[in-house]
């Protein structure tokens, strides 16, 4: 096997580092935030890791399905956005609170 | 060469505005760093050649999904946050050591894995499938093989659109009141 | 697609409108005397009101989540009708154009319920 | 840089003409002020900007020098950074996606290819649609920033107007799509030459009174398209978010001076990205009609006994002429429209979108599909 410079040839493991550095990015944000909106964000930002490491693999394994699951992880969290949403907003218009501890007390 | 100079730079980009996302203490500045994001994670993926998939990721992530993050941030006026970040050293440090382990696993799982496919794509020479004409086989592919996914999802997007609406209704209205 | 030529003109807006900025902040030049009632916000006029958070209607909201869902739904559309004329010259139409059709019934119950429910009132 | 040319001499050309494309868009901003404003006179018999210059021509200077005396203003209550950022992302989506809309045919000189375009993007709707609907953004950057409530208020009705329309204005693409199978704006202008033809129900059906343009195939999508555009570039009679009456002057309330100008950069890029769209989709872009690009190349070359490369250079440029009359038309019918008609209600105008537009244009397409398919499928 030929030697191959890591910072001049890209390869799939470049592509899978950086998905798995944004999806400990997003890991840290929902253990350390306590703000429920930037909770679900971060959660967005690890669902964009994955779609990136799905199309690295569809790419560097020559299928077109690991675009398809892109799509459908897409669809899923943009319909996770908007229940995630629609609940945090409805806490808050009851509660005036965002608090992700808040949401401990809540019972029944 | 120009690809690899694209991706340090897509790659820092992400990277940089990803960090702002957990890091900015403003949730509104969040979200649109986590607009930047999504838009390096876009230029990433024409890097990789799904043009498609690129732009539904401008349209969906960025042009849909976030905005609606940050009209419901400055809807709410939520910059008065009470505390960003959660409290407490030791379960802090456990969170952080937490996410460094898992990230040092992922990292040495891939480093693993990629050799373990190098291999097997040395034995096996993947047969020819063409992918330049991208869209065409994906709706190809979306349309003969997945048209049962393709159908929940339509089902799954009008649960969850009678579901909000019925959300936004619970407790009175669909009107904020003060 | 010419992704660095994309970033590239990017940049370069980007520094064209900071320039511009910093030009017209250059020679604009600032005022001798200022006041408190000229750094307030406009509010035709009389005296500004304290609480910014006023009565937004929360139908902003539900109609941007209603533009997700539909958008997405609209989105699937695109390799449909890109492929849809090959679809039919390799064979597959009936079966493509079928499925197609029942998706399109579930997004057009999808837009009925949404009218009927009365959830894109504006009133 | 991928796809910029291959050579040192192509790129620089290709990187050049970039810029050119986004000083070009800049500079006609001006000039559609000018036009709208005397443009706008002549409607109402009024005379407009007459005294400074031939015909109020050089106005546009004297505004520009009015613009840079102006001190330069942020409201104590605003967010600094926002209020800043807001109006240099207004530049950015716009003049980016009317970057992949082709404006004349390749120029070919020797082996060098030059694509009339900033650049080629092979999904270009799709593209043009997910960068421009990165609009949203500037609008509610610029609200927040302004810490107003009449510019917040101006921003979320403007951001839901945005969205509302997008739906109504990408679901009447799908026809448009359906019609010429491809993403491609180029193939989409190369299928719309010479004379009416389509095959179908076994034969072939020749109009040769009626250009190959779009807007015959798909004339309920090409209402729709336009409508919706209307709308995407908040101008009259969508011009809700600065509704004078209620909101001062929407999410623009607290800029001034230069700022406020690059938002109306912003603004004319949009009005300029859908007329350049519409021509593209239902006009035939580029093309003359009745005529081919190779019928074109060939009657230069004979009529004025041009040589190859000369045939090239000047059939770019007729086909440049072309393009200019037709998105100048274009523009027009966009400032006549709003000095003519009055503006809508707010809840008039989202039930115009959601209850109107939305089904016809999902009407408009499944009629396509179903013309396509039984067009496939029967023979008389």
């Amino acid at each position: 096997m030929p030697e191959t410079n890591i910072l001049t040839t890209i390869g799939l493991e470049h592509y899978l580092v950086l998905s798995a550095v944004l999806f400990s990015m997003g890991m840290a944000g929902v253990l350390l935030r306590r703000n429920l909106i930037v909770l679900l964000m971060s959660i967005e930002l690890m669902l964009n890791a994955v779609n990136i490491s799905f199309v690295a693999f569809s790419k560097f394994n020559n299928n077109i399905e690991g675009q398809i699951m892109v799509f459908f992880v897409m669809t899923i969290a943009a319909a996770e956005a908007a229940v995630g949403l629609a609940l945090a907003v409805s806490i808050f218009k009851r509660f005036k609170e965002v608090n992700i501890r808040f949401f401990e007390h809540l019972k029944g | 060469m120009t690809d690899a100079i694209l991706f340090w730079f897509l790659a820092l980009v992400t990277v940089c505005a990803g960090l702002s996302v957990i890091l900015m203490s403003n949730p509104i500045y969040s979200a649109l760093s986590l607009a930047m994001t999504m838009v390096g994670v876009s230029a990433l993926f024409v890097t990789l050649g799904a043009y498609f998939i690129a732009g539904v990721q401008l349209i969906v992530y960025a042009g849909a999904v976030m905005v609606l993050f940050v009209m419901v941030l400055m809807l709410f006026d939520l910059k008065h946050e009470i505390q960003a970040f959660t409290r407490g050293k030791i379960t802090g440090a456990i969170k952080i050591a937490s996410v460094g382990i898992l990230a040092g696993l992922v990292v040495g799982a891939i480093t693993l894995g990629t050799k373990a496919i190098e291999a097997a794509k040395a034995t096996e020479a993947v047969a020819g499938k063409t992918y330049d004409n991208n869209t065409m086989s994906l709706a190809q592919n979306l349309f003969l093989q997945n048209v049962f996914g393709f159908e929940a999802l339509g089902v799954l997007l009008l649960v969850i659109a009678v579901g909000t609406v019925a959300l936004s209704r619970s407790r009175g209205g669909t009107h904020a009141r003060d | 697609m010419p992704l660095g030529g994309i970033i590239f003109i990017t940049l370069f807006i980007g520094v064209f409108g900071v320039i511009l900025i910093y030009l017209a902040r250059w020679t604009g030049g600032r005022a001798k005397r200022t006041s408190a009632a000229k750094m307030e916000i406009y509010e035709c006029g009389i005296p500004e009101q304290e609480k910014k958070d006023t009565k937004i209607s929360v139908k902003f909201y539900l109609t941007a989540i209603l533009f997700i869902l539909f958008d997405i739904e609209i989105i699937f559309m695109y390799p449909w009708a890109v492929g849809f004329r090959e679809f039919i010259h390799s064979g597959a139409g009936p079966f493509v154009f079928g499925s197609m059709i029942i998706f399109l019934a579930i997004f057009i119950f999808g837009l009925w319920w949404e009218i009927k429910s009365k959830a894109l009132e504006w009133d | 840089m991928m796809n910029m040319g291959t050579t040192p001499f192509e790129i620089t050309i290709n990187v050049i003409k970039t810029i050119l494309v986004f000083l070009m868009m800049v500079q006609l901003v001006p000039i559609l002020v000018w036009v709208e404003r005397r443009g706008s006179a002549f409607i109402q018999n009024r005379f407009g900007p007459n005294r400074i210059g031939p015909l109020g021509l050089l106005q546009l200077l004297a505004d520009a020098v009015k613009f840079l005396t102006k001190e330069d203003f942020v409201p104590d209550k605003g967010n600094k950074y926002l209020f800043y950022a807001a109006p240099i992302f207004a530049l950015i989506p716009a003049s980016i996606a009317y970057m992949a809309i082709p404006m004349s045919t390749p120029l070919i000189v020797g082996d060098s290819k030059f694509l009339i375009q900033g650049f080629e993007v092979n999904v270009g709707i799709v593209f043009i649609l997910g960068v421009s609907s990165l609009a949203a953004y500037t609008i509610l950057m610029a609200g927040w920033g302004s810490g107003s409530k009449f510019a917040l208020m101006g921003a979320m009705r403007a951001a839901a107007q945005i969205v509302s329309y997008e739906l109504a204005l990408g679901l009447s693409i799908v026809g448009v799509i359906m019609t010429y199978g491809t993403f491609n704006l180029s193939d989409m202008i190369a299928a719309q030459q010479g004379a009416l033809t389509f095959t179908g129900f076994g034969s072939t059906f020749t109009a040769h009174f009626l250009p190959n343009w779009g807007i015959f195939y798909q004339p309920l999508g090409a209402l729709i398209f336009f409508a919706s555009a209307f709308a995407e570039s908040n101008r009259l009679p969508f011009d809700l978010a600065e509704g004078e009456a209620e909101l001062v002057a929407g999410f623009h309330t607290e800029y001034g001076g230069f700022k406020m100008l690059m938002f109306f950069i912003g603004e004319y890029g949009h009005m300029m990205i859908a007329s350049g769209l519409f021509a593209t989709f239902f006009l035939g872009g580029y093309n003359i009609p009745y005529t081919t690009v190779q019928g074109v190349h060939d009657w230069l070359m004979t009529t004025f006994g041009l040589s190859v490369d000369g045939a090239n250079i000047a059939n770019t440029v007729v086909h440049f002429l072309m393009y200019n009359v037709k998105f100048l038309i274009l523009l027009w019918i966009f400032i006549h429209v709003r000095w003519t008609l009055p503006r809508f209600r707010y809840d008039q105008l989202m039930d115009l979108g959601w209850k109107t537009m939305l089904p016809w244009a999902l009407a408009n397409t499944i009629l396509t599909s179903i013309v396509i398919f039984a067009a496939s499928q029967f023979a008389f």
